[in-house]
């Protein structure tokens, strides 16, 4: 890859795959920097919402916390948490809940708790916070990380958020409405699940990246779709605009990037 | 009926040992002075609530307060994991840690239906997750009137619940504007309430009819204390102080380091220098 | 999305024989002027709800236009009783209109359900009391964690619901501000929410950042009536016609009055007309 | 009597059981005369909450209607309508609910929803509104009402609010903690429930009252309690105050008094 990194190419996916009249739950990291650069390039209208309890925001610089206090200056409204969790969240209002993942299987089950026995833990994560009912009440799920045998894993350890299960079916036998994980974003490709089997495929390539680096960096035998395309590298606007977001952001928050 | 008081004494008179203590505060007006209060006054075997426990429940955490810690996301907000805390479930550093964890939902319906006097809080969630299984207290109801299957868990009712706000009026209500998160809700839920507050006002003159008031009958105990939120902000007062939450990585993870730097920033001072640590900040807002 | 239209339009396009029509508002910003325009329009066999029906629910019901009625406090606001809604109830005139009777606290969690999409409220209550031997929507669900039994009820989802409210920005974010009631929830828990306002303006510039806003994405149809809450008030805009209330129980005890009244006063007019009745008691405010 | 009517007697004699730390649940009419008047002579810090939301409100004139625009704009705050049934009257922070009734038994039972069968009603009331929850929910109740066989029977048609039952134990049966019923203030009297059988009780006679004038406006036999006393008549303070606060009210209602 020339021009740009893979992380970029990774933020730039994600952004692109949101639409202009979106609601969208944003989490910290990847999922917040591709939603405001979506926000800054062909989606100028769409409704970034933090679990803080700020809704409609459009902040100038990418927030450390979910709580940063621009996110509340530039919000249409700023809720309780109970009233986001309820009203906002809970009341199907979210089309789109972008999340992270420490580890994740290839339906797109979640795990941000421990890694090991969860009473025993080998790794105590940070939990799951508003995450396992973003997985359930959201329109659809996009999952946005870097690829790595110890993030992609054949097993989870502990299923933080509930994607697909074992796949197939499993959604509507637990009575949920919604679609789940419809996306996976990686550094190195877009993945979306099977229609029948629901397992994570992958679309799309990135510039430069082989099927062997996919497949090197996932614990669990990838599958490629047949019409496997290369994703289209950033544009000029999309990469000015997201290193200028994140120079501004360095900026504001002392010399030091966004975790 | 609220009472101004020193923070020491408010702290001194409000938690016990033993006691289910909130710290709470999202991202926003977190009570740290409050916080390092209780550590300087050496409390014990607390159960510890908050959503989202970060560096000062590291702290607490790692000076020993805390029996049980009833939380959705432990984390360093962007930064990462809190090192304390893993030492204490990992390595039953300084003393085990017994955890009785949740999703955000679960705890914010929880707070809410502690304030609003249930006994129980009922949402749509846990849908497939393990924490089901390993929290025998989500449990779940079903809709006598569709069948569906909803998600149960018990109110929190603190005995004590702490938080920061930005005014007070000599009558003692208490105004927090911006980010509220979860406050309202903790304060109600809990038998006792003591706010900080970063300045007392004549009156509320002019605040909009809907702006969040805590009536000065729902508060114990209000102390002044300028900065008392520092390294989290106060919105309309100073900026979140972004270096002390990346910097707390490398002090938490070692023990000799942890313990130091508490001697030095927590044990030896006390409330009046919070003011000095927000004074750079205050420009930014 | 919201969109700007006329109020003809926006009841035309909304409301539709055989809905779940809530016009809410509690005393303050009651939505009269869509009300009126539903009237006007000859809707048929509305389930109409609303926690307080008042004088404009007993127009309605005067005029045939419900099938069912849905509240918990069914008077005149200092006055009395609605006596259109007794002509209704007691003798069948213009037609029998079938009842489904809460508390206030029944209606509001049911609201607050449906907002929060869940199929039903949980909530202390109706202990003791005859109405729930004659509702069979007021059940109980057993807590997991006490065995306490608490008050169920459905939760409700309006096909579309009516407010009024002060103002909208350009974008169509509508500000409601004051006695806020019930509107944020019965907005967010209908399929379809329609808003008049006093005004637009550009933004809401300097709003308080907690106030109570419903963003443009939550509301379908947004008309410009000022005026459009009378006789009831708008707060900073209008105070409330407490002549008009009082002068109802006259109008109301007599059927041809009550017909020539609405023939006078509703059917031949338009929405155009509610400025001219608020413009003396804008001095009020 | 002379000097002030019974109607002012009444509504001080309510007044008078007010204290300066309670926090009082207002309805309309008697009950939010006596509030304000309380507020106005000895219990200048009384939290005034009325179920529109506003919480801590001090009008210069009695409101026509629970949510008229004077309260909000004295309130010190005001919440929304779901808050204050769930945080505030069902959270337990109300010391004192003050109700009103159309028909009311011996033992505190108060129906203002139906005169007659509940389906075929003879005479549609307004129905049960904040009451039934409010008569469960605030620490105690106070009852303020005209007496009149219509309105103090031997049995009411509805429990729209439950009292004490069929007296006695009847609220720890039902599970309720809070004391329910505790006094009623008449235009005749004073009446307290008996410690056992709680069935209100006659304590106290307004100046120039007889036993006889009590009885004859009460469905069921009276019985008046042993250390039976005379209500102290209004001071002239309280009577300005009352006198004063129903002529601003009517001013500015249009001429037009409070129902």
């Amino acid at each position: 890859m020339t021009g740009f990194t893979s992380d970029e190419m990774m933020t730039i996916a994600a952004a692109r795959a949101l639409k202009n009249d979106d609601v969208c739950f944003v989490g910290i990291g990847a999922p917040s920097a591709a939603c405001n650069v979506a926000r800054l390039t062909h989606a100028p209208d769409i409704t970034l919402i933090y679990e803080s309890g700020t809704i409609g925001t459009a902040p100038d610089v990418l927030p450390l916390s979910i709580g940063d206090g621009e996110l509340c200056e530039t919000a249409v409204t700023t809720v309780s948490v109970p009233e986001m969790f309820r009203y906002w969240l809970q009341g199907g209002r979210i089309s789109v809940g972008f999340l992270g993942a420490a580890q994740l299987d290839r339906f797109g089950n979640i795990n941000t708790t421990v890694i090991g026995d969860y009473h025993t833990p080998k790794v105590r994560l940070p939990g799951g916070g508003g995450a396992p009912e973003i997985a359930s009440s959201c329109g659809e799920i996009f999952i946005t990380m870097k690829q790595s045998k110890r993030g992609l894993v054949d097993k989870i350890d502990f299923f933080t958020s509930f994607g697909h299960g074992e796949g197939g079916h499993a959604r509507e036998r637990l009575g949920l409405r919604t679609k789940g994980p419809t996306l996976l974003i990686t550094d190195l490709a877009i993945w979306k699940p099977d229609p029948e089997t629901k397992e994570f495929t992958v679309t799309a390539l990135h510039p430069g990246v082989t099927r062997e680096a996919v497949q090197e960096t996932c614990g669990w035998p990838v599958r490629f779709a047949p019409g496997l395309v290369e994703t289209p590298a950033p544009t000029a606007l999309e990469l000015d605009t997201l290193r200028a977001l994140r120079a501004r952001t360095a900026a504001a928050h002392g010399g030091q990037e966004v975790a | 009926m609220a009472t101004f008081m020193s923070l020491a004494e408010a702290v001194s008179s409000n938690v016990f040992d033993g006691d289910t203590a909130a710290f709470e505060g999202f991202t926003h007006l977190i009570p740290h002075a409050a916080a390092h209060e209780a550590i300087r006054q050496g409390r014990r075997d607390l159960t510890l609530v908050r959503m989202t426990p970060d560096i000062v429940y590291d702290q607490m955490i790692g000076m020993g307060l805390a029996k049980k810690l009833i939380f959705s996301y432990a984390g360093n907000p962007g930064v990462g994991l809190l090192r304390r805390l893993r030492d204490a479930v990992e390595n039953g550093w300084p003393h085990p840690v017994e955890i009785e964890e949740h999703s955000h939902a679960a705890m914010a319906n929880a707070y809410e239906a502690g304030a609003a006097g249930l006994p129980c809080a009922v949402f749509r969630g846990y849908k497939g997750t393990s924490l089901a299984k390993v929290n025998p207290n989500i449990r779940s109801i079903i809709c006598p009137f569709t069948g569906e299957e909803l998600a149960a868990v018990p109110s929190i009712r603190p005995d004590v619940t702490f938080i920061h706000a930005q005014k007070a009026n000599r009558r003692g209500d208490v105004l927090v504007e911006g980010i509220i998160g979860i406050q309202k809700e903790a304060v109600l839920a809990a038998r006792r309430a003591v706010v900080t507050v970063e300045e007392v006002v004549e009156d509320f003159a002019g605040v909009h009819p809907n702006a969040c008031v805590l009536p000065h009958w729902t508060v114990k105990a209000i102390a002044v204390v300028p900065g008392g939120a520092h390294p989290s902000y106060a919105h309309g007062y100073y900026a979140r102080d972004n270096r002390s939450y990346l910097e707390w990585d490398a002090i938490a993870a070692d023990r000799e380091a942890f313990m130091a730097w508490m001697k030095q920033n927590v044990l030896d001072k006390d409330a009046d220098v919070f003011a000095g640590r927000v004074a750079a900040l205050r420009a930014a807002r």
